[in-house]
């Protein structure tokens, strides 16, 4: 957990689904609830268009922690899509800790249209866990050949 | 004393398992209530009370010993709020501070006769003295 | 290359306080892309948008990216600012620089530098865009009304009104529903059937309105402006067209055993029956189970009393299969059956009661022509129980009933209450009840009405037992204003049960897959801002089938949805989004993942020779129907070659913008 | 087949001839109730606070000791404790924790005992048809009462034994005997016994009031699970009397077995 | 053998089918390989037996669109993989001749598969008929098929990933795994497809090469049958089936028992939901981190 780097600042990526968590990201912007600068967001229309392959991605870019934000299970705009994308990020979670990456460094948050001091709220707290857990370095250290 | 009213009520909630909260104060507890008539407190005002913190009123009230157990308000309750097992927190609540016993063992053995099951008196022990 | 512009908005200070919007445009220049930059006190302005329109013409630019608010908030004005100036509308991405920029940082220095990324991120975007368009589709011009209420009923006289075909699906045998069993209505006590009738006989002589009754929709196919449904009209064993409704047949039937649906099965009806007297349409039906000759071959009596020759035991099931482009959802409720709440003793005692069989027991036209006689021995009830929230406002995991208000028993009690005051003085009534809720106009006058004028007895409390003893139902309960237990002997108690969706709302929902919620009410598009359309397009709403409501109510919603319906007609064409998915049928395997994830049915397969670089053969692609497609992406994660992608949130511009972000 | 069998300290005592007729019943029926070791007191009443540990242990350690997997119980009292406990061990994670810590098993309990009163026994593992084959002696003509009290049957959710509100398990099993069953309101209330020593009234009370139900029903005797329930319906009826048995008499007179 | 053999030139002959998948021997004597034969004189190199280790069903995939049926042979496991690809739509059942071949169990030079230690019993998903013997129907799982996922969970996240990355980095990209699996079966593999975003041929960064068994294990969760043909060929002997068998695991713990391959129902546990599903905070929740 050791931070080599003092100025490092983490990059978090965050997938909203337009319909709900994004708009609770644009809640919490206008109700003024602040959450660190490193939290980015990718609008996306579902929580059920997020492929793993974005998460990866990320993390091989240099992300050092991913949330996806979706409705609650039951709201869907799409009526199921987050109950898919729920086992689908259930069971990359799990590969990934499988794999050995540290928990945490992902994570899946359903936030509603009228949740901004929930977003807010998980957001100051996803990027806590991302500090605590430093920079993403198993991921990238399983590039290291022997 | 702000502070062992909160204690009480964090106990008896605690220990019952029951969310006074989600009462809607229907009273179908209290009318379904056999015991009813012999309480000074019914079991609707069981779960208020405890809700306001009212702990001690109940605990030196004789209505904690008037409940049958018999789970008629638990069953129909339509919240799910399980009155009864609120009364017997109270109850053991009660009889676990020192010297609070309602019954030692030679007020229960002197009501056996010979038709008196022993559950009933098993019962007795465990109601009414720690 | 691509010319990319970007505008950054100052917001006024809303942007501008945090955010160095100078620094940021100055930095979007040099990302590779960007041939113009600039920054504006409101982009959003007449002036703004000239200076993103006049760029545009000025630079050639190929796609703009503002730096603004929320596109939630001006996406569309700033597409159309595009698009009027002769860019595709889908070339433009939004910066979201204020609420989840500037507005919720303090630091400028942090404010200007995340702008920086996510104005970078939205040209990395960009620079993967295509122009879209939106397609159009055409519109059948005819209306499906799935139930034949009170809801169905005035929604198809609606539709009809503004000249448009609509089509009424009923199961049973007559139109009318619910509200033909009711005796009066609330709160102004008028009889039911005066107000009903009249709107089902002009239902019926409509020529816009097709009544297909006995009926049920089996399938229905397509999307909004373009379903196909097929619909089943079960064999009645009576040719509706010759059948005049004389009823000479029910009274010679020898089968009389049959339960009297109408009449919530208080009495009994003969094999062959119409309904009721008002019945639309007024023609008779066999019912199966009970007819002699379709059970044993031998009786035949009805076809030789028929003068108009109307009995046809051959009749089969006749398959409808007709072209909508609009579909309500009139399905209705019915009570829950109280007899697993045994401590009320429906299961074990005639003369406990549900309020619609109440209803019927008050009804001129019911099992006692009207007069309140209780089940068990005909006799006149003296004092009556009526117990209100049986089966509603329960908790979920306690199993005992709904966990909604079912809105409508407080003001129903209130009127049997009146009533049988007001018809029998002698009798003494008393309400149990919870809360008593009556907003809606003059719903609380009339339940102070049945208190002040009528002497109801109402007991804050709920009833624990009801247990016969003799001939009374001792009815338990609490007194919580008196603080007491109280035991009342009454002659007959009528539960006010909770209503639950018509059972058959479930598969419909399924068939249209128009979303439920756990109680199988249909869901609403909004809550607040859509209350009568479905999520999914063309699907509409009316009546219980939404949520528990009163005649009034249902009324409203039912005109409300009619207004949905012929906006919908109205068209000639309706517009598509166009950010839908694909498939490249280059990629595809055919392997049928993606349609099991789509919400739709938006996706089919077909055989096709798919030519390439190298390949030309038959293979069995995906095809997504952009009509139907709400670009929702989950077929796009669930194909493992990567054949699904969506417009404008494509695999490659989602991954585009996670690098920019990670750069 | 071969059940463990749990028959409590009041079968041991005041109701020795609920067990007798039961053994003797349980052997013309084709089973063995096999009585588990050293098996102690149930505590008769089911403490319902989630801190009281101690006096759960017994019913833990009555479920450890099933050999057979399938643990029969007798008495309502003794079953109602029983598969409460047993209902808890499977959900109650601290519990499990910290009842487990203070008997210090060599094995822990795993939670597999399936508890079973009599009449499940005879309802889910014989069935009332094959009863009605083994009966000998049809109780024709008697027009008999279910008294279910409460402790069989609440809460429904934990005993899973009967429809709490309208149980029809007795009634069953009566008409399998040969006799015919009566319906009353009251026979799923409490019959108060658990206050008689403090408040006899409402004992008398509730006796009465289920007493006089049942014979305005056409009852001209009752059967039941319970010996609390038997205490208190004959000595405490004042108004009103009817004869009470347990139901293992009844079922051992009707095949048969009743006498030897 | 003899008699799968026999039957086979019998149903070539008469003109039931117009060719047979089954295997042959190579230079040694262990290592049959899959063979493709389409006439009876052909016929003479068909084997069946100890060393008939690979799955044939990936190969119908071949022969789907061409004339007249195909005959196929398939040991109970592979029957499994032809029912999936059947599920996908990816062949047509009346275009094989399926004959169901008993197996007590496939070896290789080293002796038994490892995937045979594990075996899913004897019954066949798929047939036009059986030819087995008794002797086959007796052999059954010698191991618990999830000893080594459960080997895995218990170690310690650190633990785990120097395991991983241990035999990870051993991949050669050879892509053996890939083209052997029944599951992976894609007409243009995403790795291999430009327009993808995950494009790679050999891994030009390393993280590619783990990205590629990820998302190689992901693309088949829910259709992998666990058939550990991936392991049998992998060059680098890297433990492949761990990372299938893991979500294999998962999913039945999860979302019920569920095994790809078996039954009508088409859908997999990732193209199904229940409104009660775990959130997927659970995983951390599970063993140790």
């Amino acid at each position: 957990m050791s931070v080599s780097n003092p100025n490092w600042k983490p990059k978090i990526v965050a997938f909203c689904c337009n319909w709900c968590s994004y708009a609770g990201a644009d809640l919490a912007g206008s109700g003024r609830m602040a959450y660190p600068a490193d939290v980015k967001i990718i609008r996306v229309p579902c929580s059920c268009r997020v492929n793993p392959l974005f998460i990866l991605r990320a993390f091989e870019r240099g992300a050092d922690g991913v949330i996806m934000c979706g409705c609650h299970p039951g709201d869907c705009h799409y009526t199921s899509g987050n109950y898919f994308a729920r086992r689908r990020m259930t069971m990359l979670f799990s590969m990934l800790d499988y794999l050995g990456i540290e928990r945490g460094r992902t994570r899946v948050e359903w936030v509603s249209a009228a949740e901004g001091a929930k977003f807010s709220k998980t957001m100051n707290e996803f990027v806590k866990t991302i500090y605590d857990l430093g920079e993403n370095r198993k991921l990238g250290d399983l590039r290291c050949k022997k | 004393m702000e502070n062992h009213v909160q204690m009480l009520t964090e106990t008896a909630l605690r220990i019952s398992g029951v969310n006074p909260q989600k009462c809607m104060k229907c009273g179908k507890c209290s009318g379904t209530c056999p015991s009813y008539d012999a309480m000074e407190y019914h079991p609707h005002q069981f779960v208020a009370m405890v809700e306001k913190g009212q702990i001690e009123k109940l605990m030196e009230s004789d209505s904690i010993y008037m409940c049958l157990s018999c789970m008629a308000c638990v069953e129909r309750c339509p919240r799910g709020v399980e009155p009864g097992k609120l009364v017997e927190a109270v109850r053991l609540m009660k009889i676990r501070q020192q010297d609070q016993n309602r019954k030692n063992g030679n007020d229960i053995a002197a009501f056996a006769d010979e038709n008196v099951p022993q559950q009933l008196l098993m019962a007795a022990m465990r109601k009414y003295r720690k | 290359m691509q010319k990319i512009g970007v505008f950054v908005c100052w917001c006024g200070s809303n942007i501008a306080g945090t955010v160095d919007v100078e620094a940021v445009s100055e930095a979007m220049k040099s990302v590779p892309g960007v041939v113009y930059s600039a920054n504006y006190q409101y982009m959003c302005s007449a002036a703004g948008q000239k200076l993103i329109a006049d760029a545009i013409h000025e630079h050639h630019l190929d796609g703009i990216v503002v730096a603004s608010c929320s596109p939630r908030m001006h996406e569309n004005t700033f597409r159309k600012t595009a698009e009027a100036a002769g860019l595709n509308p889908y070339m433009v991405e939004i910066a979201n620089i204020r609420e989840q920029c500037s507005w919720i940082h303090k630091d400028k220095e942090e404010g200007t530098a995340k702008a920086i990324v996510l104005a970078r991120t939205a040209v990395a975007k960009l620079l993967h865009n295509k122009p879209l368009q939106a397609g159009t589709s055409a519109v059948t011009k005819r209306a499906l009304v799935i139930g034949g209420g009170i809801a169905g009923i005035q929604t198809a006289l609606d539709v009809a009104d503004a000249g448009y075909e609509v089509d009424i699906v009923e199961q049973r045998p007559t139109i009318g529903g619910r509200m033909a069993q009711l005796d009066k209505t609330f709160p102004t006590l008028d009889c039911s059937a005066c107000i009903l009738t009249p709107k089902m006989v002009e239902a019926s002589q409509n020529e816009k309105i097709n009544i297909i009754s006995y009926a049920k929709v089996e399938k229905v196919d397509g999307f909004v402006g373009n379903f196909k449904a097929t619909i089943r009209k079960k064999a009645r064993f009576v040719d509706e067209t010759k059948c005049t409704g004389c009823s000479l047949c029910m009274s010679k039937c020898p089968s009389k055993k049959g339960k009297d649906e109408f009449n919530m099965e208080m009495n009994n009806r003969p094999a062959i029956y119409i309904p009721f007297a008002q019945a639309i349409p007024n023609v008779a039906v066999i019912d199966p189970e009970q007819c002699l000759k379709l059970k044993t071959g031998k009786c035949g009596l009805c076809e030789k009393v028929c003068t108009a020759g109307a009995i046809n035991y051959k009749q089969q099931d006749e398959l409808i299969e007709r072209e909508y482009g609009a579909i309500v959802v009139a399905t209705g409720f019915k009570p829950i059956d109280p007899s697993p709440l045994n401590e009320y003793g429906y299961a074990d005692n005639a003369d406990v009661i549900t309020s619609l069989e109440l209803e019927r027991l008050m009804n001129a036209a019911g099992p006692t022509k009207g007069t309140l006689l209780r089940p068990s021995d005909l006799q006149h009830p003296h004092e009556i129980v009526f117990i209100q929230c049986v089966g509603s406002r329960c908790d979920e995991n306690t199993k005992r009933g709904k966990p909604y208000c079912s809105k409508i028993c407080c003001m129903y009690t209130a009127k049997h209450a009146m009533l049988i005051r007001d018809k029998y003085p002698d009798t003494k009534v008393h309400v149990f009840y919870i809360d008593v809720r009556t907003p809606g106009k003059n719903f609380d006058e009339f339940y102070r009405r049945a208190v002040e004028q009528y002497g109801v007895d109402y007991i804050k409390g709920m009833v624990g037992k009801v247990a016969k003893e003799g001939d009374k139902l001792m009815v338990r309960g609490s007194d919580l204003i008196n603080n007491q237990q109280v035991e009342i002997a009454a002659d007959l108690v009528v539960l006010a049960t909770a209503i639950e969706p018509d059972p058959t709302a479930r598969s419909i929902g399924t068939m249209l897959t128009a979303s439920m919620d756990t109680n199988d009410f249909f869901t609403e598009a909004h809550a607040k801002l859509r209350p009568v359309e479905s999520p999914t397009a063309g699907i509409f709403l009316s009546g219980v089938a939404q949520g528990p409501k009163d005649v009034p109510e249902t009324v409203a919603q039912a005109s409300a949805a009619a207004a949905k319906v012929i906006g919908l007609l109205a068209k000639d064409h309706l517009v598509t989004n166009p950010c839908v998915a694909y498939s490249n049928e280059l990629l595809c395997n055919g392997c049928s993942q993606c349609e099991k994830v789509c919400p739709y049915g938006a996706i089919t397969y077909i055989e096709k020779e798919v030519r390439g670089p190298g390949v030309r053969e038959v293979r069995r692609i995906a095809q997504v129907n952009p009509a139907v497609c709400q670009g929702c992406g989950a077929c796009t994660v669930t194909c493992p070659s990567g054949a699904m992608d969506l417009k404008g949130f494509a695999n490659k511009q989602i991954m585009a913008e996670v690098d920019a972000i990670c750069l | 087949m071969i059940y463990s069998y749990y028959p409590g300290c009041t079968l041991k005592d005041r109701a020795k001839e609920m067990d007798k007729y039961a053994r003797a019943s349980a052997a013309a029926l084709g089973i063995e109730l096999r009585e588990i070791p050293e098996w102690q007191c149930c505590g008769a009443v089911y403490p319902q606070a989630s801190d009281e540990i101690a006096s759960r242990l017994s019913a833990v350690r009555a479920l450890m000791n099933t050999e057979e997997g399938k643990l029969v119980t007798m008495c309502s009292a003794c079953h109602h404790v029983i598969k409460r406990t047993n209902y808890d061990w499977n959900r109650d994670a601290d519990f499990r924790m910290k009842a487990t810590n203070y008997m210090k098993p060599e094995v822990p309990y795993d939670g597999s005992t399936q508890v079973l009163h009599f009449l499940e026994v005879i309802r889910d593992e014989i069935g009332f048809e094959e009863l009605k084959k083994k009966v000998v002696n049809p109780l024709t003509g008697r027009k008999i009462g279910a008294f279910y009290g409460c402790m069989v049957l609440r809460p429904g959710k934990e005993l899973a034994f009967d429809d709490p509100e309208n149980p029809q398990i007795i009634e069953d099993f009566i008409r399998a005997l040969g006799a015919e069953p009566v319906k009353y309101p009251y026979r799923n209330e409490c019959c108060g016994a658990y206050v008689a020593l403090e408040n006899k009234n409402c004992a008398e009370t509730q006796v009465d009031r289920a007493l006089n139900s049942a014979i305005a029903n056409g009852c001209e005797e009752l059967i039941t699970a319970c010996p609390l329930c038997m205490y208190n319906l004959v000595e405490n009826a004042t108004r009103h009397k009817l004869p009470v048995r347990y139901f293992t008499e009844l079922l051992a007179e009707a095949l048969g077995v009743k006498e030897g | 053998m003899a008699r799968i053999k026999q039957r086979a030139i019998e149903l070539l002959s008469d003109g039931t089918v117009m060719r047979v998948i089954g295997w042959e021997k190579g230079e040694g004597n262990c290592d049959w390989s899959p063979a493709l034969f389409e006439n009876a004189a052909e016929m003479e190199n068909f084997v069946y037996g100890d060393y008939a280790g690979a799955n044939l069903s990936k190969y119908c995939l071949k022969f789907n669109r061409q004339e007249g049926k195909t005959l196929v042979v398939l040991k109970p496991c592979d029957t499994l993989s032809f029912r999936q690809l059947l599920h996908e739509h990816r062949i047509d059942r009346e275009k094989f001749y399926v004959i169901g071949a008993g197996c007590k169990g496939m070896k290789d030079e080293k002796g038994g598969l490892l995937k045979c230690s594990a075996c899913k019993g004897k019954e066949f998903e798929v047939y036009d008929e059986i030819i087995d013997d008794e002797e086959a129907q007796k052999t059954t799982a010698l191991m618990d098929r999830m000893a080594g996922v459960i080997e895995l969970e218990k170690m310690t996240a650190q633990e785990r990933f120097d395991f991983w990355r241990g035999e990870l980095s051993r991949c050669i990209r050879c892509n053996a795994c890939r083209n052997v699996c029944p599951a992976c079966s894609c007409i243009k593999c995403v790795f291999d497809n430009p327009a993808s975003g995950v494009q790679s041929k050999a891994p030009v960064t390393d993280f590619e090469e783990n990205m590629f068994h990820i998302i190689r294990a992901y693309h088949v969760a829910g259709r992998c049958t666990d058939c550990g043909e991936c392991s049998r060929v992998c060059p680098q002997n890297i433990p492949l089936h761990l990372l299938n068998r893991k979500f294999i695991k998962d999913m039945n713990e999860l979302y019920g028992d569920y095994q790809a391959g078996v039954g009508e129902n088409e859908r997999t546990p990732l193209t199904s939901y229940t409104k009660e599903d775990a959130e997927p905070g659970i995983v951390y929740e599970r063993g140790n981190a």
